[in-house]
């Protein structure tokens, strides 16, 4: 099935960007920047990309660029106390004034800018196992970052689960005066979950241009809201995060389908995965709720 | 040689100009149990705050074992081998005691990644040396608070800490944990650690510790040996005029019951255990009744379902004979239930909001006119309050910025300017200073006086046993003693109820025989036996360690 | 430590008001106007750079200013919210200065119609856009049904033909940026009659991105309809047409692209452009307008037979990578089309 | 705030030098260009009128701990319906018939905000993710309305015809565009300051959101209140929109609405929640717009200039704004 394939590899932008925002949220902040500095990899990498012609070195200074502007907004929102709300919409509209003046700057245009010799993402292909139904379309012939988004997973599955880090992110999230009366700095942490958020981002956004050897202002198109909701959708834990952003990628792979045989106008379905997202994500509360008044719930609220 | 040696701290707090620490000296020998003691806002937590690195002074040196140090954060402290216990504790419910005791110096293997056994092992090896009785791999959450308060000293000794301060340890613990918790320290000063104990109450201080410093607002005002003063000299040096600790309870005769429960009964949601188990009783006019039992034996379920803000399973509840099972709270308060809770800063208070607004939330709907408030009524109903309480703050001041004691005594004059007929206090005292309690007993002696029936739920024995005209006790659950306090009693033994170990009582606690037992009884029984057979020897075990 | 950093912060902000304040008047003086010009006010709506119409728009017009004196052009973008489009144009009618508006979108006539309203002497020259008669306003329609069944009857034949990536199922694609009535009365319609025209059997699969700029979702759509066996696209969304032209590159098949010679963006893969001869319109239009022989108040339909659209098939790359007999059938069509021997005329749907 | 905001105003005039041509011309028309005519300055106050609206609709909810994310969709949806009452409404009074639309706006936006509100008492759906979504899904909703069955057939703009004189409200500052709903816009801040501070209502819903426990003990039906702030926060948001119909632009464009919602949640939270204080909070925004707008208009500043340059300003502000928005993260685990 097409539609599964193309999910997998909808579903690969927001997810690196949720595998960051999963840091950040474990922390206690509210990270609505994913967007911008998504944007901000999205470009640096092609530009890079093009212009050393390398693949790696591309990502890397991609990623690179989406954490120091990711620096930024923890440097604002953590030492200058400002309202990280508010300086993350300001790292939005900062990513989004920022790369079309580089853009005009650099190559002269504000619009599409094509990077022929920007180096083809290589797909991972093999057409042996690609012929096995579903697991096929899941695993196999996607391009290479598709899999890094995976290894980012395992990875942050690693780190938040296993390792001290993670211990103590998340324990910055229960309660930061624990963690600083033993202590640790809990803005530390905070920090350091911004700039994983950064690096993620800066992944995810490299994974939208290379795709296209161009860039196109406003690129993630929203991408960065979408994570925000796949971390909450996915209950905070990184198994949820991956079934979250599966269950909306499909979700917008299938109405991409639908356009093409159903009488419904195409504007209404665009609004599809939005629609059966908050279905679900009802449906799980009401689950959760029955669940839990069944089973241990010492308070009713 | 002293251990800790604090000479001239000052702390100053620009914002609301209270001089915390002024010119303070402090100086703890090696091995040695030293209470600091004084009154709320004296200064105490301050200063442990800056010997711990939380806060630094703003002058004054720190000497440990006779170099200066400087401390700046608590990073440094556990360097230099401090570790403190906070009033509250600083646990993440979520995680498990190892994990807990070892967040921050975590057990590594291959460098990078947690090892959860070798963090197990280490637990268990503190918990293990210095003669704890905990399970490694608990969630906090599950834990009773006097296993949490192990589990911060267990943390404090896994970081190897020859320093202990322990800012009132004691204010959650039930009689037989607190004894518990002072054979620990003992134990802990023979192994060669120095323990620091801020606490105001004095019985306590005098029996654990060697010597005592006290603090009088923000100034250190005299050190002594406990064996060479007495608590009158001591609440003398701390409150600054002899008093005499304690309270007259004149003789009273109890009216016809206000409050009355009928086998009332709750269930837990996991269905193992009921949280409140047929518990009937009633409390007259003019009476105190006082309740004890250890946190999680149904003493909150019981605060809440009379205050109607949880639901009962079976039984009836009964004011002045009309039926008030699962009303609202609004409902129990417009029949004149007042209700003095037990956690002041989350449920009795909203402390981002003024005085004003927490002083009207119960008589709030008086105040209207077309839907709108009379602000000059309501200010003046407050301003009057203050006065009448003699509180010294202002009525658009954030509560949050008040002392305990002063939120305690707003929660108070609230509740009290009701002229309710029934009134529930739940941990009255708590954490609050020698000379607020007395205002506190004094009140609530008062409202005896009055006629109004009272519930009094409290953790404090003293304060039951002072207070009380008939104490109960409940365990799992069930009500497992009633007492006429006719000055017989004594602490052991109703510490023995408490703890579940006797289990002799089989009455109802004094319905004068209005109880129906007909409802809600036929579901307790078999069932029931079995867990308090089954865990009451568990719980003991949990409680002390011997 | 604390106060030098004060007094050196204060003096940097002394400095820079300082500079500020001299630079604002040299700025001020330096934008007195002379009278006498004829000046052109060019309102983009959206942002010009990216955007063959807008850019050419643009270019249009300055060239005209560079080729004659006391003719100044100034620029003014209104970004993509539709909503402020108005307040923009207000804002450059309100300042007087602008002998004419000119822009370039089928919804403009509407946006400034009240703006004419208000500033009954403000003269507006709209192209691509069209409304039936209005004193202060000059609008020129460029036929689309006619450039999209251009593209249509090469698409057509593509798909009917043996070329590598041509798919049995007689289908074609249409991607659109958005549902807009120029999509709906002319581009889609004319692409449906182009095609058809070959076999009425062919079908167009039409589909809506929902926005101008998401290439990667441009990408999936295009991945989706190829599945469905679609193998000439005709792609219509601005940025995002990147999108799928990578897509369709990929795998093979083949564009048609709208609006400008861009064969060189995937050499192969696009295979038919047309293109709007927009700064020749706008150049002629604003001629006219200078010497005063403009018919206010009237419209006009441009097509191929003046050269105004144009399917653009002298292009090596055209050549190159469509087969002679194809290339053949089209130009007679092309021949038929351009000596008005076929046409397609627009609906009246304004 | 003086410092920090003469430091945003330093940074912005640095960049200012850095990206523009033309510095002097641009920096004076930046931040004098909103007062050089009555026109421009029309429309600012004009622009600052949705800000105020659902600045107020998010300070309500924030300051009830109702975290409505969904300002955009109501915003957008309570525009439309009041367009479309108004088309579909016979020629009937201009002002019954005006204040019917409005009130269909108004009820739009509280329902689209109620819907979060009551999943949220019912089951305890997340309030932040659920009003996010759905005002998502209703903002393609609104476009597929407002491109195909809402569309004027005779006009090329993506917007629904244009609604009936009678509706429309008093301008009062031509020629800009600023009407009599920026009265309104005041009624509503005080309106919503009386409501949340002197009616025990208000005063219920406060403490409700600041400390839950405390107000159920104090007898306060808590549940009500976590629905009721959603419908008053989305009412709010979809009179604006609504008002921005029959105001400003007398039809509902495509997307016209855009980014209101989320300024609204800036200027609440710049407002420090404050219902009077949303006014001038939403003044400095517009401020902040009709200065980029004029310096694009009168200079060679374009868009992506003035983005750069407002995100510093909006950095630096903020370093002043109270964290009431952080704050809801300390929920006891």
């Amino acid at each position: 099935m097409n539609v599964i394939h193309n999910a997998v590899a909808i579903m690969a932008p927001f997810l690196l960007a949720a595998i960051g925002g999963l840091f950040t949220e474990l922390t206690g902040m509210l990270n609505i920047a994913l967007e911008g500095l998504m944007l901000i990899g999205a470009f640096a990498s092609v530009v890079f990309a093009s212009a050393t012609g390398s693949l790696f070195l591309g990502v890397a200074l991609g990623i690179i660029s989406s954490v120091l502007v990711a620096y930024l907004f923890a440097f604002v929102s953590l030492r200058l106390k400002a309202n990280i709300f508010i300086s993350g919409l300001a790292t939005n509209l900062l990513a989004s004034g920022l790369t079309v003046v580089l853009a005009f700057k650099l190559f002269g245009s504000k619009g599409v800018i094509h990077f022929p010799g920007a180096p083809v993402l290589p797909l991972v292909s093999v057409p042996a196992l690609e012929r096995i139904p579903i697991l096929g379309d899941l695993f196999f012939g996607h391009n290479i970052l598709v899999y890094l988004g995976w290894i980012c997973l395992v990875l942050a599955a690693v780190v938040i689960y296993k390792t001290p880090f993670g211990l103590r992110i998340r324990a910055t999230g229960h309660d930061s005066s624990t963690v600083e009366s033993l202590g640790l700095n809990p803005q530390s942490y905070q920090l350091k979950a911004i700039l994983v958020s950064g690096f993620t981002c800066g992944a995810a956004g490299s994974m939208l241009t290379l795709n296209l050897q161009a860039f196109v202002p406003n690129i993630t198109a929203g991408r960065g809201w979408i994570a925000l909701v796949v971390i909450y959708l996915g209950n905070k834990t990184p198994l949820g995060i991956l079934i979250a952003s599966f269950v909306f990628g499909f979700a917008i792979s299938i109405s991409n389908y639908a356009q093409g045989f159903m009488e419904i106008p195409a504007d209404f379905i665009l609004a599809f995965p939005y629609i059966i997202t908050v279905v679900a994500m009802i449906g799980y509360s009401a689950v959760r709720h029955y669940r839990s008044q069944k089973l241990a719930m010492r308070r009713d609220r | 040689m002293p251990s800790v040696d604090m000479r001239e701290i000052c702390k100053y707090y620009p914002e609301s100009g209270v001089k915390a620490n002024d010119y303070v000296d402090l100086s703890v020998k090696k091995t040695e149990i030293h209470a600091i003691v004084g009154e709320n806002g004296a200064g105490k937590t301050t200063l442990m705050n800056i010997l711990y690195g939380l806060e630094r002074a703003d002058s004054g040196r720190i000497c440990l074992d006779g170099e200066e140090v400087v401390i700046r954060n608590p990073r440094d402290a556990v360097r230099l081998g401090i570790g403190m216990v906070h009033q509250h504790f600083k646990l993440i419910r979520p995680f498990t005691i190892a994990e807990n005791v070892t967040l921050a110096m975590e057990q590594r293997k291959y460098g990078v990644l947690l090892d959860r056994r070798e963090a197990w092992k280490a637990t268990e090896k503190v918990i293990a040396d210095f003669g704890f009785d905990l399970d490694p791999g608990a969630k906090i959450a599950d834990l009773t608070a006097g296993q949490m308060q192990q589990v911060e000293i267990v943390k404090i000794l896994y970081r190897h800490a020859d320093v202990l301060i322990l800012d009132e340890p004691t204010s959650v613990l039930a009689e037989q944990q607190i004894r518990t918790l002072f054979d620990t320290l003992k134990n802990l000063t023979c192994l060669g650690k120095t323990i620091i104990i801020i606490s105001h109450k004095l019985d306590e201080v005098m029996s654990i510790a060697d010597r005592v410093t006290v603090m009088r607002k923000g100034k250190s005002t005299a050190v002594r040996n406990t064996d060479e003063v007495d608590d009158k000299e001591l609440s003398r040096l701390m409150i600054g005029k002899g008093i005499t600790y304690g309270f007259k309870r004149d003789a009273s005769v109890p009216g016809e019951p206000v409050l009355a429960l009928y086998n009332v009964s709750v269930a837990e949601r996991t269905g193992h255990r009921p949280l409140l188990d047929n518990v009937s009783f009633s409390v007259r006019a003019g009476e105190i009744v006082g309740l004890t039992g250890v946190a999680g034996n149904g003493l909150e379920e019981l605060e809440e379902v009379v205050n109607g803000l949880r639901k009962v399973d079976s039984g009836r509840i009964e004011h002045r004979g009309l039926d008030v099972t699962n009303a609202s709270s609004y409902f129990l308060r417009e029949q004149g239930m007042a209700y003095v809770p037990s956690d002041r800063l989350r449920r009795g208070s909203s402390l981002s909001s003024s005085v004003l607004e927490n002083l009207i939330i119960t008589s709030r709907r008086s105040f209207l006119n077309r839907g709108f408030f009379r602000r000059k009524a309501m200010e003046k109903f407050g301003r009057e309050i203050l006065k009448h309480y003699s509180i010294d703050t202002d009525l658009y001041v954030p509560m949050g910025t008040l002392s305990g004691g002063s939120i305690q005594k707003i929660i108070l004059s609230r509740e009290l300017s009701a002229q309710s007929d029934f009134i529930m206090f739940s941990d009255p005292t708590w954490g609050l200073d020698v000379a607020s309690a007395e205002y506190i007993y004094s009140r609530i002696l008062e409202c005896r006086r009055s006629r109004a029936a009272i519930l009094l739920i409290s953790n404090d024995l003293d304060e039951v046993l002072g207070l009380s005209d008939r104490l109960m006790v409940m365990h799992r659950g069930k009500v497992v003693g009633v007492f006429e306090n006719d000055g017989t009693l004594s602490k052991e033994t109703i510490g023995e109820y408490i703890l579940g170990l006797r289990n002799d009582f089989k009455g109802d606690a004094g319905n004068d025989g209005q109880a129906t037992m007909g409802r809600g009884d036929g579901n307790g029984g078999g069932i029931d036996d079995n867990v308090v057979g089954g865990g009451s020897s568990r719980d003991c075990s949990d409680l002390s360690p011997e | 430590m604390q106060k030098s950093l004060k007094i050196l912060l204060i003096l940097a902000a002394v400095a820079v008001v300082a500079v500020a304040v001299v630079l604002i008047v040299l700025g001020r003086t330096g934008a007195e106007e002379s009278p006498g010009s004829f000046d052109i006010g060019v309102f983009v709506p959206g942002v010009a750079a990216g955007s063959p119409l807008y850019e050419q728009l643009v270019s249009g017009a300055e060239k005209v200013a560079s080729e004659r004196e006391m003719v100044t052009v100034k620029v003014i973008e209104g970004g993509f919210n539709q909503g402020e489009w108005e307040e923009k144009i207000t804002s450059i009618a309100a300042t007087g200065e602008y002998e004419v508006i000119l822009s370039s979108n089928p919804s403009i006539p509407f946006v400034a119609l009240p703006v004419a309203e208000a500033f009954p002497d403000q003269k507006f020259i709209i192209l691509d856009a069209i409304i039936e008669s209005h004193p202060q306003m000059y609008t020129v329609l460029y036929n689309q049904v006619e450039q999209a069944a251009m593209l249509g009857f090469l698409a057509g034949l593509i798909t009917k033909s043996d070329m590598p990536g041509a798919t049995p199922e007689l289908k074609l694609g249409l991607i659109a940026g958005q549902e807009y009535d120029a999509m709906l009365k002319m581009i889609l319609p004319g692409f449906e009659r182009g095609a058809r025209e070959i076999d009425p059997g062919i079908s167009v699969d039409f589909r809506v991105l929902g926005n101008w700029y998401d290439a990667n979702k441009a990408a999936d759509l295009a991945n989706s309809m190829l599945d469905a066996g679609v193998d000439v696209i005709l792609t219509i969304c601005g940025g995002a047409n990147q999108g799928a032209i990578t897509a369709v590159k990929e795998r093979g098949r083949y564009i048609v692209y709208m609006d400008s010679e861009d064969y060189d963006l995937a050499p192969g893969t696009i295979v038919g452009c047309s293109e709007l001869r927009q700064e020749r319109l706008v150049r002629e239009t604003l001629e006219a307008a200078i010497e005063g022989d403009l018919d206010w108040g009237s419209n006009r339909i441009v097509n191929s037979t003046d050269d105004y659209v144009a399917f653009v098939d002298n292009h090596e790359l055209y050549i190159k990578s469509v087969p002679e007999d194809i290339r053949d059938t089209m130009d007679s069509f092309l021949k038929d089309i351009r000596s008005g021997r076929r046409s397609y005329e627009v609906p009246k749907y304004w | 705030m003086t410092i920090t905001l003469s430091v945003a105003v330093l940074l912005a005039i640095v960049l200012i030098f850095l990206l523009s041509d033309d510095p002097g011309r641009t920096i004076y028309y930046f931040f004098a260009g909103p007062f050089i005519n009555r026109y421009y300055l029309g429309n600012l106050l004009n622009s600052a009128i949705p800000l105020v609206f659902a600045g107020l609709g998010i300070a309500v909810a924030f300051s009830s701990s109702a975290f409505n994310l969904g300002g955009e969709g109501q915003v957008y949806a309570g525009a439309l319906v009041t367009a479309a009452v108004c088309l579909a409404l016979p020629d009937t009074n201009g002002f019954i018939g005006g204040i019917a639309a409005v009130l269909a706006g108004v009820i739009t936006g509280a329902v689209l905000a109620g819907i979060s509100g009551y999943f949220k008492m019912k089951w305890n759906t997340d309030l932040l993710i659920s009003s996010f979504l759905i005002s998502a899904a209703v903002v393609l909703i609104v476009n597929f309305l407002i491109t195909g069955p809402l569309d004027d057939p005779a006009s090329s703009l993506l917007a629904t015809p244009k609604i009936a004189e009678q509706y429309r409200l008093l301008r009062i500052f031509k020629p800009s565009k600023l009407n009599i709903s920026i009265v309104f816009s005041i009624v509503a801040a005080i309106a919503v300051y009386t409501f949340m501070y002197h009616t025990h209502r208000g005063y219920e819903m406060r403490i409700c959101g600041l400390n839950p426990d405390f107000a159920r003990y104090g007898g306060v039906n808590v549940n009500t209140y976590l629905v009721l702030p959603m419908i008053l926060s989305g009412a709010l948001h979809g009179l604006g929109g609504g008002l921005a119909v029959t105001g400003t632009h007398y039809m509902a464009l495509k997307e016209f609405t855009f980014g209101v919602g989320w300024n609204g949640i800036a200027v609440a939270l710049i407002a420090k929640n404050h219902p009077l204080g949303v006014i001038p909070a939403a003044l400095f925004f517009a401020y902040l717009d009709a200065g980029a707008k004029a310096a694009m208009l009168h200079s060679d500043v374009t868009f992506e200039i003035a983005a750069i340059i407002q995100s510093v300003i909006f950095y630096l502000v903020t370093a002043q704004a109270i964290f009431s928005f952080v704050k809801y993260r300390q929920r006891v685990s």
